[in-house]
């Protein structure tokens, strides 16, 4: 494979919670993203991927670590040194509802980033802003409404076309699903799928739902309290995962075929995901591991490669 | 727990200091000095100058003015000769109190309960009641209610003593007049937190509950919508202070306030200073109080700052 | 529920355009076209909103289409009352009280609208720059507002002004000394808000510049509590300094204010009560209508209200 | 569109799987002890009526496990709400039909009478365990609280069952966790004392609304797992409503299909599953992916939006975004038409009169959904 385009190195990400105490949200964290790659970053709420993939980004800074996108090293720079940085990496946000400005109108919030990196200007404008509605879906029409005229299917919409006006290569969804109906989802994620596939970006897809990870992405990264514990290609993940928890994981999501859900087996986690302020020394997921040991509790495992292309952070393997 | 209640000491000290600080920079700006408005010989002023220290170098004097004030001195009176403004405070803060106090219970009380009553029947007939009552309280200035009761019951209907301060009858018209103000916020803040906490879901579990509707009101609306009104309790205590300056002097209520108010009409420099000292350190440490108390009574705050220490 | 026997034709399928597509049929309605729909269905907003103007065009035009000055005697007419030569009476020097009346709305609303706006606009900037900025810049910004905060208004400005010259300008800046200290509090605690909101990051995520972001996501945003928050503190402005009048530090004489106005009749109260009444009348519905037009503003602007 | 995903569960292997022993003998016909009857309720707001709810008819047998499915706004959280008597009046406006529970209909008592009621006879558990319990009182005596109002014990009886409770729904130290208070709670223990109120009193129904949804998958996965244990100790009914067709997979015997304030779909879930009739039911299955089993390209999605409840439209609702709609479904609704002994669907494409019903034949290939 030619260079990846995105590199990550063992990149951290400490937030000062009051007086002397600091939330380790990102804890250490190394992968690549391949061009045209679409990399699925899963787990449960706090472990974490929210703000892996903001400081991915360059909204947060990093605390240490190295961030490499297209040749560069963005780990350090400035706001103001970032901006060609910033055409070529763009995100896609949670919340339709919290996403857009609610005082802009969806045409001018779509001509943000193009007025932002001068890419347009006058006629040609109005037909980019144009072109971006019909892209996603929406009509020409539409540009003069706001926010809360639209459904959040369709204000997620704008938040896609929004984050393809600079033509990019590369995006970060944030959980871009998650806050829709069931039938909507679909509609989202097939659109981004063709944009994907019709544009070759590469992708980093944050969210807590395997089964729409799988379907998008190439490969797949577990997160538990600030860490990778997993990192495998989509498949195999899928079909021979390693790390406990990632089995546990995918054994508590439901799977919508009584037949199936009654009959299978489920790895129950006793108790919940502890607090990332002061994490538990040795393996994080030790007090909850149906097969911790003594040396889980006291040495860290680290990421190492299990199979190819398949790393896995356990003593197990 | 005690360094958060240690913590919102310290504030208090630092914004008391500014206080000091601020009035005796201010008072020493004063042109001509604080006895200007005083007719009196050279002489004489050289004197009073001694006695009041000022004719020491500015900075000694600061240092002399902090001291005294760590020992509760605030200085003497130039009007009053003589007379120490602790002495005058010792006089007549009892007799504001008094009124200030009649003032804020009858407030509290009354608008706590306008305040449910209006958030209960929410857009009907008694919620609009209670809120034009409100908006009139907030809106019209406590001297035009005192005069109005004053005109209206006191001289037209007489029916209630309009000046001196003898009695409990005595107290009423000016403690009406005084408390309405306050009797308005109250009654604006307890009905929307009021709704507010009818809106949260913990009603609806409530309600899931069986309970009945007085169970639901009491002990897990008014409980919880009160909460955020404690915090609103220093404000409101400043506004009724601030409030008898005038009040007391409509009155002629022989009040601590009715005495601030002749000593800037007299430019007794020295009383003004001892007295806003004091009132600010009052509404300070009320300020404190209602900090530490909502502190206590709210378990989110009680326990989370307890776990920390 | 109707029973409807379909016939054959019934079942042959449905054309595209028979279906109704993703269309929006409202017409377009703005934020402020929003709010101002909800606004006028608070009537007690409405009344406040009509009263404003009409005192306000009063306090304008009032001292003009009246024949005497404010500061002018009608010697041999004292504490007259209300009469053709004088429409409200004439106060215990003669002046016309109809003339003095709108002259006093008109510094009573100067000093009210001066005020605030002067708060308004180091409260915005403070809370703004504290806000934005965050970390130490924040912590010491903010620690002087807590002092300033806990420091009670009224006695500072009675301080301030027993020293300072009297005059409009003194009570002005007496009172915007401490009185922005509300308003930074609040700027502050809604741009801290705002900086987490989702677009404001998405504007840096595309690369907007700070000016760029606090120009068009963040100012924008707040407009809504501060025009709340100024709303509140005209009146607020406009009571403090009729309380000052009263306890003699107000606008010196022969100007008047309607704190002055009716403190001047307070002193003649039990033989002439319209020279009291009428400016405590007109202060209350002045102070009334910017209250109701802020109350109605609040819950227009109130996002659990909207949907 | 093309049919990528193959349902290989026929419905006999289904009924085996979920019923143990012997499949021949037949059940005695379960009591129903809920049943809502052409259920109508309105919202007045500032823009106009919201008809949330329009003719909605279901029941729930005694015993049993209903879940209620559909996509936001579509009416389900509105109709246990009017169940439960919650529904806030005004803004709401029950215009129409019947609500029996347990022999009596609940829309004809008073308020006063619904109170002894509620969290007696029907407990509810919602969706945000967050704001879902007072913060200011100590989670054991949130639960004494409605053992005290509907049995007639002591404070301290009331709070000994309360502990009771807490330990029944697997809160380790419940005597230690009484005496706490919410905010010291995380989100799947909140959800655990939730439960707990609901049941305290032994209600006969058990209303859960969406009660995993704000919760993480492994916590949800405990939810479910003590749902499901306490349903089979304690012989409970319960009537789930939920967008999730996973959860309901797991946890319901019978489904109930909503979309735009109306039932479009009733049947045991087998046949919602498996022999799905109406085309939104088989719409909504096939536009969620599934962890088990791997889908190329696209995914089967639903253009366009639900309709606005403000102008409902006349026909089918769902019509606009039917890829089978004829010119009769934007006509008139269909009544519901019986597949089943309990599988009904309100579709024109079912009716006798409608001459090439797409989805005919399925007795024939073991009820594999084909277009």
């Amino acid at each position: 494979m030619t260079e990846p385009v995105l590199l990550v190195e063992n990149l951290k990400k400490y937030f000062e919670i009051g007086k002397r105490q600091i939330l380790k949200a990102v804890d250490d964290v190394s992968f690549t993203v391949a061009r045209g790659e679409v990399l699925g970053i899963v787990g449960e709420s706090g472990c974490g991927k929210t703000t892996l993939g903001r400081t991915v980004a360059r909204l947060y800074k990093p605390t240490s670590g190295k961030i490499v996108f297209d040749s560069e090293d963005t780990t350090n720079k400035s706001d103001a040194k970032l901006l060609g940085f910033r055409k070529k990496l763009q995100m896609i946000f949670q919340d339709p509802y919290a996403s857009l400005d609610p005082r802009m109108t969806a045409g001018e919030i779509i001509a943000e980033p193009i007025d932002v990196h001068t890419l347009a200007r006058g006629s040609e404008r109005t037909e980019r802003i144009n072109y971006l509605l019909n892209l996603v879906g929406l009509n020409p029409e539409h540009a003069n409404r706001f926010p809360h005229e639209f459904s959040g299917g369709q204000r997620q919409r704008i938040g896609i076309a929004r984050a393809l006006a600079v033509d990019p290569e590369f995006i970060i969804a944030d959980e871009p699903i998650s806050s829709l109906d069931v039938s909507i989802q679909a509609q989202i994620v097939n659109l981004l799928t063709r944009l994907q596939e019709e544009r070759g970006l590469s992708f980093m897809l944050i969210a807590h739902d395997l089964s729409m990870v799988r379907h998008f992405s190439h490969r797949v990264a577990v997160m538990y309290l600030g860490k990778i514990v997993e990192i495998a290609p989509s498949g195999k993940m899928h079909a021979s995962p390693l790390h406990p928890y990632t089995k546990a994981l995918m054994s508590a999501n439901p799977i919508p075929d009584p037949v199936v859900e009654n009959s299978r087996t489920r790895i129950a986690l006793p108790g919940e995901v502890p607090s990332p302020i002061d994490p538990p020394p040795g393996c994080r997921f030790a007090e909850r591991c149906p097969h911790a040991h003594d040396r889980c509790r006291e040495e860290e495992p680290v990421l190492k490669e299990a199979e190819t292309g398949h790393r896995v952070s356990c003593f197990l393997y | 727990m005690s360094r958060y209640i240690l913590r919102r000491f310290g504030f208090m000290l630092i914004s008391l200091w500014v206080i000091v600080t601020a009035s005796f920079i201010l008072m020493n700006a004063v042109p001509g000095g604080p006895f200007t408005s005083v007719k009196l010989t050279p002489l004489v002023e050289k004197q009073l100058e001694r006695k009041y220290g000022l004719d020491k170098p500015k900075w000694q004097q600061y240092i002399t003015v902090l001291k005294n004030l760590c020992s509760f001195d605030l200085g003497l009176s130039i009007r009053e000769r003589g007379r120490s403004v602790n002495d005058i405070i010792k006089n007549t803060f009892p007799v504001s109190a008094v009124l200030g106090l009649e003032a804020l219970t009858f407030a509290v009380t009354l608008g706590l309960t306008l305040g449910i009553i209006a958030a209960l029947h929410r857009g009907k007939a008694l919620d609009y009641t209670a809120i034009i009552i409100a908006v009139i309280g907030v809106s019209v200035p406590n001297f035009v209610v005192a005069s109005v009761l004053q005109y209206v019951v006191g001289y037209k209907l007489n029916l209630l003593p309009i000046a001196r301060w003898e009695s409990f009858k005595h107290t009423i018209l000016p403690a009406f007049a005084l408390g309405l103000g306050t009797l308005a916020t109250m009654t604006r803040m307890m009905r929307s937190s009021m709704l507010e906490v009818l809106s949260q879901d913990y009603i609806r579990t409530a309600k899931a509950k069986g309970l009945t509707s007085a169970q639901i009101v009491w002990r897990h609306g008014v409980r919880n919508a009160i909460l955020p009104i404690v915090t609103i309790l220093g404000p409101l205590t400043a506004a009724i202070t601030t409030g008898t300056l005038v009040i007391e002097r409509m009155f002629g209520i022989p009040g601590l306030g009715k005495y601030f108010v002749e000593s800037i009409y007299n430019r007794d420099y020295p009383m003004i200073m001892g007295t806003t000292v004091f009132y600010s350190a009052l509404l300070l440490f009320m300020t404190f109080l209602v900090d530490i108390t909502y502190g206590l009574i709210d378990p989110r705050i009680r326990i989370a700052k307890g776990k920390g220490d | 529920m109707l029973r409807y026997d379909p016939k054959p034709e019934d079942f042959a399928p449905l054309n595209l355009d028979e279906k109704a597509g993703d269309a929006i049929t409202r017409p377009p309605i703005g934020y402020w076209q929003d709010v101002w729909m909800r606004f006028r269905k608070n009537k007690l907003a409405l009344t406040g909103l009509t009263i404003m103007p009409v005192l306000t065009i009063m306090a304008i035009i009032g001292p003009v289409i009246s024949s005497w000055d404010y500061r002018e005697c009608d010697y041999g007419h004292f504490n007259e009352f209300v009469s053709s030569r004088h429409w409200f009476g004439t106060d215990y020097l003669g002046r016309d009280m109809f003339t003095r009346l709108w002259h006093g709305t008109r510094i009573s609303l100067f000093i009210g609208v001066t005020a605030a706006l002067i708060d308004l606009v180091i409260g915005v900037m403070w809370g703004g720059i504290a806000g934005y900025f965050g970390g130490v810049v924040d912590d010491i910004m903010m620690r002087i507002v807590d002092i300033l905060y806990g420091i009670p208004y009224l006695l500072v400005v009675i301080l301030l002004l027993v020293v300072m010259e009297p005059g409009l300008t003194s009570i002005i800046i007496a009172m915007s000394l401490t009185g922005w200290v509300g308003m930074a509090r609040l700027v502050r605690g809604q741009v801290l808000q705002l900086k987490e909101m989702e677009y404001v990051l998405a504007a840096r995520s595309i690369g907007a510049s700070p000016s760029r972001i606090i120009a068009r996501h963040l100012i924008p945003n707040t407009m809504g509590v501060v025009l709340v928050s100024l709303t509140s503190s005209i009146p607020g402005a406009i009571f403090g300094e009729a309380f000052l009048s009263f306890i003699g530090l107000g606008v010196p004489m022969p100007q008047a204010s309607l704190g002055t106005l009716a403190n001047e009749g307070y002193q003649v109260l039990r033989i002439y009560p319209q020279n009291m009444i009428i400016p405590a009348v007109v202060m209350s519905l002045l102070i009334l209508s910017f209250n109701f037009v802020g109350d109605g503003l609040r819950d227009a602007l109130d996002p659990r209200l909207r949907q | 569109m093309v049919e990528r995903m193959e349902h290989t569960t026929t419905n006999k292997e289904f009924n085996q799987a979920l019923t143990p022993g012997k499949p021949g003998k037949p059940v005695k016909p379960a009591e129903t002890l809920l049943s809502i009857e052409d259920l109508h309720v309105s919202f007045h707001t500032y823009a106009g009526e919201v008809r949330a709810v329009r003719g909605v008819t279901y029941s729930v047998e005694q015993g049993g496990s209903l879940a209620v499915v559909g996509e936001s706004g579509c009416g389900k959280t509105v109709t246990v709400q009017t169940v439960m008597g919650l529904t806030p009046i005004p803004p709401g406006h029950i215009k129409g039909g019947k609500v029996i529970f347990n022999g009596q209909d609940l829309l004809q008592l008073s308020e006063k009478q619904m109170q002894s009621i509620r969290g007696k006879h029907m407990g509810m558990i919602f969706q945000d365990p967050m704001t879902g319990l007072n913060p200011t009182m100590a989670v054991g005596r949130q639960i004494a609280e409605t053992v005290q109002r509907h049995q007639n014990v002591s404070r301290g009886e009331a709070m000994e069952r309360a502990v009771e409770m807490l330990s029944l729904v697997e809160i380790p130290n419940p005597r230690v966790r009484a005496n706490q208070y919410p905010h010291q709670f995380s989100g799947g223990m909140r959800q655990r004392a939730m439960i707990a109120m609901a049941l305290a009193c032994e209600p006969l129904l058990l209303i859960a609304d969406e009660p995993t949804t704000s919760l993480d998958v492994t916590i949800q996965s405990q939810i479910l797992d003590l749902l499901q244990n306490l349903q089979e100790r304690l012989g409970m009914t319960i009537l789930l409503i939920s967008h999730n067709l996973g959860v309901v997979a797991r946890l319901s015997k019978s489904i109930v299909v909503m979309y735009a304030g109306k039932v479009v779909e009733t049947g045991s879930s087998s046949d919602i599953f498996y022999n799905a009739a109406h085309p939104y039911t088989r719409a909504l299955l096939r536009s969620v992916p599934r962890m088990d089993r791997e889908i190329r390209g696209e995914l089967a999605s639903i253009p366009g939006t639900p309709p606005d409840l403000f102008q409902p439209p006349e026909g089918c609702a769902f019509a606009p975004r039917c890829k089978y709609a004829m010119k009769v479904c934007t006509k008139c609704d269909a009544q519901p038409i019986k597949l089943g002994d309990n599988h009904y669907v309100s579709c024109w494409l079912h009716h006798e009169a409608n001459p090439n019903n797409p989805f005919e034949n399925k007795s024939e290939n073991g009820g594999r959904n084909s277009d």
